[in-house]
């Protein structure tokens, strides 16, 4: 959560001036998976909002599809239309490899964003939110929170199963609460929604009797899945959120629901791809850094929000 | 024509006991034996539920559970029924339940249900669902646009706008009796149950004891004989469409209560979820020939199977291959016990 | 005389005078007057894509008369049928009810003002009851309500009134025979209460007795004032039941309010053909005893339908399968070509013997069909005319699997144009012909196979007597060339005038066989009938 | 029946003059004359783009970027013609596609292709994408399940079957020789559209100027009538869903050269993009009627429309209310002329 939310605000560094003078005129492409759930959204809602900052940043958006056929056809558009950068936010990383090559053949700079190409030619720059970690996190917060209690149940309620993203989420959470003896009980996949985050979570509050801890990859789905804890009537255990909402974190604040932490995944990524694209096209470093270029990699952190920090992490959360 | 120059058919007594016979049957089977394959396989998935989870699964709090899951698309698929039965087809119904959701919880219709009464919500996602409906239907019988093709259409449409008027958000409910009147239950049975159940059991006497269902089947079966016989065709499709467009909104209304959010991502799919269930329900993708308990059959298999599923932590893949030869089973069941009762 | 009436002039000279003969009352007052015509029709015009079905149709009908509408296949009867019952505007021309003009747009209009029409094509919907089907569009409701023991009870009436105690209101009609569908299509005619009744071509699936009853009722409707139309191709029911004759020929009328009892046959036939036509059944060419047997069945049997059947056919011969509607006819001829399965029995064509079960085999061997139901059974409606004649020869025109098209138009158009199709044109969509003109397509596909063995079911159901003869001289024909020919038909007179040999069915038994020129037509109707109650 | 025994036609000669004219309307319009309203609405769109984007639009590269995007949709829409042209339909494109590019792309073919030629990725693709189709068509034709049902199961089954195939990876295709085949261009045309062309191409010929093409048409028209006329439909109903099934496979090859990957995730949601295209193009969905052409323009103005809005940069939600209009208005346009042009 490095990104000011209010408009015109700089950098927290001093260096704001010379980083926010507008420069020579880049044209960015944006193409993003579907919008089909708030997360994915925030992204792109986030990075429009960025672009709209800069008088010298013109960005063009593209539908949003889950067809990496669909997806390859727009980033060889914007190559064929030669924009100055892309920030390319690929449904499949690996699948969006070899245009993003082509792309960066034909002298374009190209941003990667979240889902990590395959090659590191691909992209000048790669933001990555850390799915392992966020895993890694909830596991061990959860970890925390239970103390000792070896027979605890942990349910997971993640989100699509079919991306790799989710994958990681798992591995990293099944790895961190192995390091206290816990296991994953039960585990349901939704989709992201908040209708289907409903639909997992009340067929997950059948299957498990007694839950300590749930972990929900997603907050949007979360909706749903609240929804359903408030249906069931059921408290005895405490939940662990994902992604970071605004929704989430408020809840946490005010204490009044089975939330009790949320781990960021920032929605922020795509503005942060959009300020790496200018920089980088204008020839210019990332502020607080010494060095001339802007990084390679920027892997953003996953905190645990909780209620003693909520209000730092409030501001930057996504409405979802 | 008096009796005496009648030729008797030799087998008259044969069908009068026939008849007799097919009285009864029908009183004790109309839905249990037409579909007989359906219930066998909802047993067998039952049973599976029972061996498998045991008293998790046949717990009356999953048995609700399950029922709950179903409700929502169920009363599409209801509506469903009643415009593929009629000849149609509507790929559009999803679309439509998220753009009622969303507009039922704009902080316009909010306010106004704030400051009047919460029925309010409720009318405006009817309102919303009929008004697409309607569309589509002027769309394909006056139109004459080809149903799939206005449908995916409106699909496209509805979920853009959908999309433009929550700002990609998702909008949560804050209305007062809303939500705790959708969350209560009637001796013990939850409201959205309960509502699934009436709108079954309106959509079983619409569809078979009154002029618009028997019209609904012959507008489905053979247009042309329909027409030829004085029914406005096109203005019944249109109504078929609108019906659908209002168990939509209605399916909106459920679905706010179950999730207290509308969002331009709820009903994802749900076309064709509900076709599957009409169509496993041994309604004719074709027109002509249609059934309410098929349906409602056809819904609780499909939610049955993921509840037994999730009960028994199974991997989604695992899930879906299942569930494709689940479904062929089903079907095959269906046909041979179809068959071998003669019908 | 053919030449007086069809000059132009004459025409309305001759409709001056029907009109004039309009008929006559006394009231009671003793003045005379004149009651206009229930319906009368002046000029009328419909256009198809392509086609011009009525080019200027006059006609007209009187209360509690039954008036004949006769023409060739394509001369435009259910063209004029549907206008006058809403479901065809026409283009131009008037029609006068009861005197005023009236406006027929749509069905309901036409049936609020009294007229009911029974469709070539039956008009009922198959997933429906029979009670469902009677009453469709005007159910019997309260508040919307389908008040059902009632409709049941009604239908129920109208059926034992056609005759019908066997058939079920609770029946699904796709279930039913042909034959039982078009008496639900008239008990759904009847159930409307009209003034005017149109017919159809009712009789066409109907045998001999059906047929007196279908003439009871409609004698006991023109007593209480209701005027029929009744179109037929059997000038003998013409005879029988009608009163006034309108003929039709191309679009136009030639003759109208002719009387139906006076006028000679060969005037009619004149009328509506333009030529004479000397003996309808042509001349037998005697069977040589050393023909070879082309196709015999033995012991053939099949679930609830029928058993035992036994079935010689030398090479040149016609044998003709008669029998009452829904004794089992239909089936023995599917089975025998495979499109159903057998439990008993084998086929065998030239001496080899079929795979049972499998139309391919009968088809490779050199058997045809052409089925009863032509529209569900023979045609592809939608497909251009060409399409449907070369459907079974398609390998015939193909090089390596790729078809020749111009030689499939160029046979096709040949066959058509011996068949004397109407409207001519192998591009033609076959939906757009006359019901006749649909048979010859179906003749046509196997005409173009030049198959060793044709079987015919119901082959001149819906054909006029032009047509028939020529079809009747096309199967000689084809005898003539060694083909063995098996024909279905309810027409009796048509079994025996056509074939060498006649096997009477009832209930699914062959009951005698023998040579057709010893058995006679009442002798065939006592052996068909036999065992039921008379 | 010979010549002289036939009564001879009196209006003969209006029938050859006709039939000439006919000849000459079928030359030069079979494609353009029966499109005339998808020719229309494509040129419409170009127009649009043109005169939003300029040369962004009328540039060699764009098109062949559309072109492109065209082509793996493309084959399996021209597969998916035969199937509903012939009465069927088909859900589990996608699901095949996804299942035989993960096959393909599995170590153990990589492991082979490698050690032998890059071709066997292709025969492996185009094998599963064949067998998947078969068992659709035995199951429509032989097990007499309905098409909708039998497919929506397959779609179930093939996706998790490629998800445990895969386990849920994308798989990276490291087979030398195989990208540089389909990365290359014929004469400046990339190598997949060469191959779209072709198919279609192909399909079109099959389809009208075979008795394989012919016998669809009779299936799909009236499958009781093309019994009766001695044509095994059973055999051929299993044949068009083989048929498609070997599309997709094929397509499954493209997507694999497009993206070097296959994966579970691979041609979502391709049964509505290619039945939309289908019907778009004038096919009809009840079978009977169905026209390659029309297919390959449906399939243009979908993609050529998703370009025109990328190049257009317009509000993501507005243009999916906009694509919803696109389609109505083309489909009426295409209904207008087709009925004037009075065919
Ligand atoms: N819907 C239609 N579209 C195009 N042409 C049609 C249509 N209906 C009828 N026709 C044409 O109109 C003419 C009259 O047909 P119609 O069915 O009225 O003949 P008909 O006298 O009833 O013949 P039949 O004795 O064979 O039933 C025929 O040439 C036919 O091809
Ligand atoms: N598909 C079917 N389902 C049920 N009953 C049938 C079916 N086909 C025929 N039947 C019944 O079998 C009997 C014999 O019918 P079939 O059509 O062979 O008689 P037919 O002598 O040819 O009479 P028709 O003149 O009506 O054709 C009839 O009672 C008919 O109702
Ligand atoms: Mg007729
Ligand atoms: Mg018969």
């Amino acid at each position: 959560g490095n990104t000011p939310q209010n408009q015109g605000g700089g950098n927290q560094g001093g260096v704001k001036v010379a980083n926010d003078e507008p420069g020579k005129k880049v044209v960015i492409g944006f193409s993003a998976p579907a919008a089909d759930h708030g997360w994915m959204a925030a992204i792109t809602n986030a990075a429009k909002a960025e672009a709209g900052k800069y008088s010298d940043v013109e960005l063009r958006v593209v539908e949003g599809t889950n067809d990496v056929n669909l997806q390859i056809s727009q980033v060889e558009t914007f190559i064929n239309d030669k924009v100055d950068a892309i920030v390319l936010l690929p449904f499949d990383g690996a699948a969006l490899t070899p245009v993003a090559l082509k792309a960066m053949k034909a002298g374009i700079t190209v941003i990667n964003v979240d889902r990590q190409f395959d090659s590191p030619f691909a992209a000048r720059s790669t933001v990555l939110g850390d799915n392992h970690g966020m895993g890694v996190s909830a596991g061990t917060y959860i970890c925390e929170k239970l103390k000792g209690k070896t027979d605890a149940v942990v349910a997971e309620i993640a989100g699509i199963d079919s991306l790799p993203l989710t994958q990681d989420r798992s591995k990293g959470f099944a790895e961190a609460l192995a390091t206290c003896g816990l296991k994953v009980s039960n585990r349901v996949a939704a989709e992201f929604t908040v209708e289907s985050g409903e639909k997992a979570a009340a067929n997950l509050l059948q299957a498990a009797r007694k839950i300590d801890a749930i972990w929900n990859h997603d907050d949007d789905q979360g909706v749903g899945v609240t929804a359903a804890i408030k249906n069931s009537g059921r408290s005895e255990f405490f939940m662990v959120g994902g992604a970071g909402s605004a929704n989430v974190m408020r809840e946490i604040k005010a204490d009044n629901g089975p939330h009790k932490a949320t781990v960021v995944y920032p929605s922020t990524q795509g503005a942060d791809g959009i300020r790496l694209a200018r920089l980088a096209v204008q020839g210019k470093s990332l502020g607080d850094l010494v060095e001339v270029e802007v990084p390679r990699q920027v892997e953003l952190y996953a905190p645990v929000v909780t209620k003693d920090n909520v209000d730092r992490y409030l501001p930057t959360a996504f409405e979802s | 024509m008096s009796e005496d120059t009648v030729v008797t058919a030799p087998d008259r007594p044969a069908t009068e006991k026939n008849d007799a016979r097919r009285g009864i049957s029908a009183l004790l089977g109309s839905a249990a034996g037409r579909n007989t394959g359906l219930v066998v396989a909802l047993v067998l998935l039952c049973l599976a539920g029972v061996v498998t989870a045991g008293d998790r699964f046949a717990d009356l709090d999953n048995v609700l559970t399950i029922l709950r899951l179903a409700a929502v698309i169920g009363v599409v698929s209801v509506g469903m029924t009643f415009v593929i039965t009629g000849g149609g087809i509507d790929l559009s119904v999803g679309a439509i339940v998220a753009l009622s959701s969303v507009w039922a919880t704009t902080l316009a219709t909010q306010g106004i249900a704030n400051s009047t009464h919460w029925i309010v919500v409720v009318f405006t996602a009817l309102a919303v669902g009929g008004a697409c409906g309607l569309v589509n239907g002027v769309l394909i019988a006056y139109g004459r646009v080809v149903a799939f093709i206005a449908t995916l259409a409106s699909l496209a449409a509805a979920r853009g706008l959908a999309e433009i008027i929550s700002n990609r958000r998702t909008q949560i409910l804050d209305v007062r009796g809303f939500t705790a009147f959708f969350d209560a239950s009637v001796l013990g049975v939850p409201v959205l149950v309960v509502i699934f159940a009436v709108v079954a059991a309106a959509g079983w006497v619409l569809l078979n004891r009154t002029t618009f269902g028997r019209r609904t089947f012959a507008v489905g079966g053979n247009p042309e004989a329909a027409r030829l016989a004085g029914i406005d065709v096109r203005r019944h499709t249109a109504l078929l469409y609108t019906l659908l467009g209002l168990c939509c909104g209605l399916a909106a209304v459920m679905l706010i209560a179950r999730t207290t959010t509308g969002s331009a991502t709820h009903g994802g799919l749900y076309e064709l979820d509900a076709i599957a269930a009409v169509v496993i329900g041994g309604t004719l993708l074709s027109g002509g020939r249609g059934t309410i308990a098929g349906t409602v059959f056809g819904v609780l298999i499909f939610t049955t199977l993921s509840n037994v599923f999730t009960l028994n932590n199974l991997s989604i893949s695992a899930q879906a291959v299942a569930k494709g030869a689940i479904i062929v089973v089903a079907v095959l069941l269906q046909q041979r016990l179809a068959r071998r009762s003669g019908t | 005389m053919a030449q007086r009436l069809l000059a132009h002039g004459g025409l309305n000279g001759e409709l001056a005078g029907a009109w004039s003969r309009a008929r006559v009352l006394v009231d009671g007052s003793g003045r005379m007057t004149v009651a206009a015509p229930l319906l009368e029709v002046r000029g009328l015009v419909k256009r198809f894509p392509g086609v011009v079905a009525l080019q200027g149709v006059d006609f007209d009908v009187r209360a509690g008369e039954v008036h004949c509408l006769l023409g060739q296949n394509g001369a435009g009867k259910s063209t004029l049928i549907k206008v006058l019952s809403g479901a065809h505007r026409p283009d131009e021309g008037e029609i006068r009810w009861q005197g005023e003009i009236a406006e027929f747009g749509n069905p309901t209009a036409a049936m609020r003002s009294g007229v009911a029409a029974m469709y070539q094509e039956l008009d009922l919907v198959a997933g429906l009851s029979v009670a469902d089907n009677v009453f469709l569009g005007h159910e019997l409701s309260t508040m919307g309500f389908t008040r059902r023991a009632e409709a049941r009870r009604r239908t129920r009436a109208l059926l034992d009134r056609l005759g019908h105690r066997d058939i079920p209101p609770d029946r699904d009609v796709g279930r039913l025979s042909v034959a039982h569908q078009q008496v639900v299509s008239m008990a759904r005619a009847l159930s409307l209460d009209s003034k005017l009744l149109i017919m159809d071509e009712p009789s066409a699936v109907l045998d001999p007795d059906e047929v007196r009853v279908l003439f009871g009722v409609i004698r006991e409707l023109t007593a209480q004032g209701v005027a029929v139309v009744y179109i037929s191709h059997r000038m003998a029911e013409i005879r029988e039941i009608g009163d006034r004759v309108t003929v039709l020929k191309d679009g136009r009328t030639v003759a109208a309010g002719l009387p139906a009892r006076e006028v000679r046959t060969s005037e009619l036939i004149g009328l509506m053909t333009g030529r004479v036509l000397e003996n309808v059944f042509p001349q037998r060419v005697p069977v040589a005893q050393e023909a070879a047997e082309v196709l015999v069945v033995r012991g053939l049997a099949a679930d609830g339908g029928f058993s035992g059947v036994d079935l010689t056919v030398r090479a040149g011969e016609v044998v003709g399968l008669a029998g009452l509607v829904g004794s089992g006819r239909s089936e023995i001829l599917e089975t025998v070509y495979g499109a159903r399965k057998a439990t008993d029995g084998t086929v065998e064509v030239d001496g080899r013997r079929l795979r049972r079960g499998s139309v391919g085999a009968a088809v490779r061997a050199g058997m045809g069909l052409c089925p009863e139901e032509r529209k569900s059974q023979g045609l592809l409606l939608d497909q251009a005319v060409y399409r449907n004649i070369t459907v079974s020869s398609l390998s015939s025109f193909a090089r390596f699997g790729f078809l020749d098209d111009r030689a499939e138009r160029t046979r096709s158009n040949r066959l058509t144009e011996a068949l004397d199709v109407r409207p001519p044109g192998v591009d033609r969509v076959v939906r757009g012909l006359s019901g006749g003109n649909q048979q010859k397509v179906v003749l046509a596909r196997w005409l173009l196979r030049e198959c060793r063995v044709l079987l015919l079911d119901e082959p001149t159901r819906g054909v006029d007597v032009g047509a028939r003869s020529e079809i009747y001289e096309l199967i000689r024909d084809l005898a003539a060339r060694g083909v063995a020919v098996v024909v279905v038909s309810s027409d009796v007179e048509e079994v025996l005038g056509l074939a060498d040999r006649v096997l009477v069915v009832r209930e699914g038994q062959v009951v005698h066989s023998g040579p057709a020129d010893e058995i006679d037509e009442s002798r065939v109707l006592d052996l068909v009938m036999e065992g039921h109650a008379a």
